[in-house]
């Protein structure tokens, strides 16, 4: 891994508004600038996209838009970002997909010119490779239509570009719901990481290329699933713990590959990230209650630099269109972040204390988020010469911390999770750090009719 | 019921596939719900005894565990392995007509859709409960379906869908099937799916849960 | 009026989670005693309510509950109103409603016994008697099966009664859509005073019968209309913030005759009756947006002791049901506002001030919601000898503080809505403050074919 | 444009009903509607180019201040009156033939709601563009709309509804009138409808807005 030292290294300087290596967009939002903005996600409510239907499609994204950034300004925002998240067919047929940045694009601008609004797109494309099965991460001819979308997408007004890429999730899918972290590290560290490097370097250039701002990655598939499993109760919460930590290894790599932030919402690697790299975040909490329930509400938000509710659908609301009232809400919870860096420093800390304080003990996924857990993991997390040792690492701090919490009695857990803490070091401790050791032990135990290993360059 | 059945049952329950399997932990060296079966035949058990008063009563507790969130999945995953495993030397009875399954279930996502996690409880746990599902995995077009229908006659038809977009595919389908098969039994889930979604397009039924499914399942074969 | 002091006359002592005279319900919570709790309210999705359908109704009641409370669980939720606002068919025919407060209940039942979670209803059936135009207030027939419902539904388990009564709507309506405030103080002061006093009377009596709680009434259908009215951009903000302003002196006389509180959410008379009468309040603000959109986002939880959503729809959203993720959404918000109370005076004085600080200029509605701005103006609330004459001063004092917010620069407004300022000023300002006096000099101006002045008594 | 129906035209814009009106201030004194068009009728200007060519413009011009938010309602709701001050002077001319209204707009708030601040708006804005209104209040059951469609031959309906609950009730109205009235044009509004109601239960147009509205009727009537 690149990174030998954190940019972060005080718990107190990581907070939210604030990153060492802010964002500056087309518009004039500075990410991580000194304030936090809303990053309002959307979605289809139930319908087809086909030639049917496709001028309706066009119409719910204008009138989200329209909705969405009229609220904002007679909320007096300061920015704010839309992140239009694609659906296969829009992909698929990359054209729908740019009609439509280009549809939001216009409203904007229309905003930006008329108000001085300034709203910015974060443009990410689905990862198309995940439906052959097994997959084809590098040859796949569904790359040619993703990087369509990316290019053409960027240029029609896509200034923010992103992906969650779901390289190793063949993998990941079966060891989530098996508990089995050995598995996750493959997927994650090993397919993952690689993945990464090879998707990464293609957004960057696109990026380049045409001037955009090439975001960042989330573990979605990965640490979102499996936060989505332990809240229903079908995994334990510890092992999703562990899944998040891991997953910064995963995500930091498209920063090493040239990524410069702000990182997507939904993988909750962010906070990591941002101690590491310095670049600004996203993260989501309570206000993404819309899209799944979630144990870290106010956690999440303790040093996020954009504060998203991760996608609604188009639906009506006594209110009004739901992406409108969750608009609302954003720009709340936002501004209540921004009278607080106003006030300065002091302020600021208080706030973030209450945030965090309100979660850190009621799940060990709250507990891993607080600022000053995330820098101890993140010390750990760089200390290593190979990614998996890396990983390694930071799971381990994380149990420790977790344990720790157990044992001095502020953090109680039921036995069923307890259970899991020394299984979970156990395995841990047994992966190598070599990576081809790694492979090695784990292909006779891997179902290998799920992937490819010379899709991944092995 | 004989100790051996006892036996067998509490292997399954705890996920026990065969004597060399290290979960669970407790059971470490004991034979697992593979020997065990074998040594019931042995002994001449029936084999619909084997299945009725052992294997299903146990993943009947299995499912009770995890719908009252006593055990996670993992555990019930190994129970289902260590079912499998019991079932690999039934299969011979069921297909001389010895045993009966309960009916076919034939489970897939829908066309566009590849969320599959949901969909593979569902499917494990229907298992379980004793019917033979046959998976068709994601993103399953009409012909598919109606094709593995064809050759299943009298099965019964689930589908999964997580997004919005694909809720429109499964509207499609059940009704693609429907004409070709207009008496069939079909269930629906997945995330966004209603009652009302259900009722909609004249699915037949709709659960939050596998667990429901298993229920309406077992109305059905009663 | 009876209240001649404030009971809270320093803004730092109204604060959230503490009301002067706490309410205790029977499940335990202490509503106003150290900390906030939410209040959950839901409604159907598009359905009608009739034989055929009636089962389904149940059904969407019992999901509601079971969604909502199993969510609390998880969260460590430390009690829950739930607040069941009854549709026309269930007051009309009381069974109805009965039946849904019974299915209800059963639930919270269980969850106390299972997990000891408290929860308690609050029971508001809707007010019948505008169905009759113009409205028969005291004599309706409609009268009956809105008592029945009072009356069986609270021993089934609607523990604390409420109502958003609409005395004087018949003149308020128009009054609103022409911005005119005399008509405003008629329909309010002369006749919501007059009605409310005659209804609460009764609702006390049930109440004191059956041993349980008369929470307050809000004055939804004039002030919470004319902030939506405001909000659509329909009439001026200013204005909006007059009726609000005087919509306390309607909603106190609940209390007057022996509402205990907690007083209801939408009409945000909240925070002046618990300066003036120590009585814990609901209020809703951004995690209302699914209700309606607002101007008051954070400030409105400032001072309140229960947090509500105000309504919505039992649809679903891609968590899960739409009633279940807002009661995630309340629950993060309260927990914010408890730890914060747990740290100490200190800690929740700042949270206080930053919840306030975040809309206190950006609209008038907010500015009047600052607790300085609320122990101001209650003070002249209290200060005259009739209704009318509080109604006044306390809007008279809310105008100077517009002015001088205006006039320090803190706040803006544009010229459309100042020059609403002036005519405001003369209008209050020409309002006898004889209640026959002022009858006579607005019958003429009235189109006296929409009420009856005899079913106000007068 | 005669200086007559341009100052006609300013009265109504901005809301001068008559001479004694204290509204607006800046106009006190002054004639108002009702005098300025007897006076342009007597000095022979033909009704329909009154209506054309001062009071629609007029009332065009306070729609579009409205929908970019430069006036509040009651602006809107004065020159509403005003324009009525106008036109009943021009009624007799409307029965005599000579000038012809746009249609007849039949408008209620449907069985079970009774919100009407927002349907009261939708028939202002309409009948200031031109339209005679027929406004049946709220709480409006089927029956009612039929009699008066019924008694209005070729007229449009409007129907609002602000209640899940009553919804329901929009769309068995709709069903009923359509039943009678196969060709009726019926729009629909209110906070909670949306375009895909209105496909679903086959009204023909849905507006978020009062505008939306003026702007359909404008069409059919072109
Ligand atoms: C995991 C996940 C993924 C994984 C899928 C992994 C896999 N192999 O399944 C990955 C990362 C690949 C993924 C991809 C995408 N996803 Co996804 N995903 C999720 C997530 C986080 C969890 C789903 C899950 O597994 N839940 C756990 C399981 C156990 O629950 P379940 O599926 O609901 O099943 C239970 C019940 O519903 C029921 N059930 C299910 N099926 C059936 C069937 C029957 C017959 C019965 C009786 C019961 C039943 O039983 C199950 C057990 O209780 C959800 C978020 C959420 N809140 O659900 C988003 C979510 C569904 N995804 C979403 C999106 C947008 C996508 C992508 C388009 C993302 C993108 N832009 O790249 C792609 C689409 C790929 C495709 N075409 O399908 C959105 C959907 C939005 C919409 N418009 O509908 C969601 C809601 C996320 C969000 N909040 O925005 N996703
Ligand atoms: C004012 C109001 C009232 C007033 C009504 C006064 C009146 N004379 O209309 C009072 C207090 C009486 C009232 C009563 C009730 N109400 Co009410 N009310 C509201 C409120 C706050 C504002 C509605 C409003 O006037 N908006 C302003 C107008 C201008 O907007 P609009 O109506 O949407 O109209 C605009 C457009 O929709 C469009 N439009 C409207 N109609 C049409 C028609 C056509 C053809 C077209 C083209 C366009 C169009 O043009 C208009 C201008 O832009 C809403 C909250 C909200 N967010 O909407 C709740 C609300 C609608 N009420 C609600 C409820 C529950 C009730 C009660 C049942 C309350 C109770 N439990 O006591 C009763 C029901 C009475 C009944 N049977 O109808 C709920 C509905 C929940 C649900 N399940 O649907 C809401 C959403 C409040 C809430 N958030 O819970 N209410």
């Amino acid at each position: 891994m690149k990174y030998k030292k954190l940019v972060i290294d005080n718990p107190q300087d990581l907070l939210f508004g604030l990153a060492p290596k802010p964002v500056k967009t087309p518009r004039g939002l500075e990410i991580g600038g000194g304030q936090v903005y809303s990053e309002l996600n959307f979605t289809l409510p139930t319908m087809s996209i086909n030639e049917n239907t496709i001028k309706e499609v066009n119409r719910h994204y204008a009138e989200i838009a329209e909705g969405a950034l009229q609220r904002a300004l007679d909320l007096e925002s300061k920015g704010v970002v839309l992140e239009f998240e694609t659906l296969l067919e829009m992909t698929k047929t990359p054209q729908i997909g740019i009609d439509i940045v280009k549809i939001m694009n216009d409203i904007c601008e229309k905003y930006y010119q008329k108000h001085g609004l300034a709203c910015e797109i974060r443009l990410t494309p689905n990862d198309l490779r995940e439906f052959e099965r097994p997959a084809l991460q590098r040859t796949s001819k569904l790359l040619e239509p993703m990087f369509e979308l990316f290019d053409k997408g960027s240029l029609a007004g896509g200034d923010l570009l992103s992906i969650e890429s779901t390289g190793g999730k063949e993998v990941s899918d079966s060891a989530l719901m098996m508990c089995d972290i050995k598995g996750m590290f493959f997927a994650m560290i090993v397919l993952g990481v690689r993945d990464m490097q090879f998707i990464w370097k293609k957004i960057v250039e696109v990026a380049e290329k045409n001037g955009k701002i090439a975001g960042g990655d989330s573990a979605c598939g990965f640490a979102n699933t499996a936060m989505v499993l332990a809240e229903k109760k079908f995994i334990p919460r510890v092992f999703a713990t562990m899944v998040r930590v891991i997953s910064v290894v995963r995500s930091i790599v498209a920063v090493e590959e040239g990524a410069i932030g702000p990182e997507k919402d939904c993988g909750y690697e962010g906070p990591f990230l941002k101690a590491i790299t310095g670049i600004p975040i996203s993260m989501e909490g309570k206000t993404a209650a819309c899209a799944h329930l979630s144990p870290i509400g106010n956690i999440a938000s303790a040093c996020t630099d954009l504060w998203s509710n991760e996608s609604v659908q188009n639906i009506k609301l006594l209110s009004g269109m739901a992406p409108t009232a969750y608009m609302e809400q954003l720009e709340y919870d936002v501004r209540l972040m921004n009278v607080a860096l106003r006030e300065g420093k002091a302020s600021a800390s208080l706030l973030k204390r209450l945030l965090e304080q309100s979660d850190i003990y009621t799940d060990p996924q709250a507990l891993v988020l607080s600022t000053e857990n995330v820098i101890r993991i993140s010390k750990k997390l760089i200390q290593g010469d190979t990614y998996i040792e890396n990983a390694k690492n930071g799971a381990l701090e994380a149990l420790d911390i977790i344990e720790e919490a157990l044992a001095s009695g502020q953090m109680k857990l039921p036995e069923m999770e307890t259970a899991y803490l020394p299984l979970l070091r156990a395995d841990i401790e047994s992966i190598p750090a070599n990576e081809s050791e790694f492979v090695e032990m784990m292909l006779p135990v891997l179902d290998q009719s799920h992937f490819i290993l010379s899709e991944y360059g092995l | 019921m004989s100790d051996l059945l006892l036996k067998l049952a509490e292997a399954v329950e705890f996920g026990k596939v065969d004597k060399n399997a290290p979960y669970p932990p407790q059971l470490k060296g004991q034979d697992g719900a593979s020997e065990l079966t074998q040594q019931a035949l042995e002994e001449g058990a029936l084999p619909s005894a084997i299945l009725q008063d052992a294997l299903i009563p146990a993943m009947d507790k299995v499912g009770q565990k995890f719908s009252e969130n006593k055990i996670f999945v993992p555990q019930m995953l190994l129970a289902a392995k260590a079912m499998g495993a019991a079932m690999f030397h039934l299969k011979p009875f069921f297909q001389s007509g010895d045993i009966k399954s309960k009916g076919t279930f034939i489970m897939g996502t829908v066309k566009g859709d590849l969320h599959d996690i949901g969909k593979n409880l569902v499917t494990m746990m229907i298992e379980g409960s004793g019917w033979t599902v046959i998976d068709l995995g994601v993103d399953v077009p009409s012909t598919k379906f109606i094709e593995t229908i064809k050759a299943n006659p009298g099965a019964v038809v689930g589908m999964s869908a997580l997004l919005t977009t694909t809720m429109t595919s499964m509207q499609d389908i059940v009704a693609d099937v429907r004409k070709e098969f207009p008496d069939i039994k079909i269930i629906i889930g997945g995330a966004p799916i209603t009652h009302d979604f259900c009722k909609q397009i004249h699915a037949d039924f709709y659960s939050p849960d596998p667990q429901g499914a298993v229920k309406y399942l077992k109305e059905l074969a009663a």
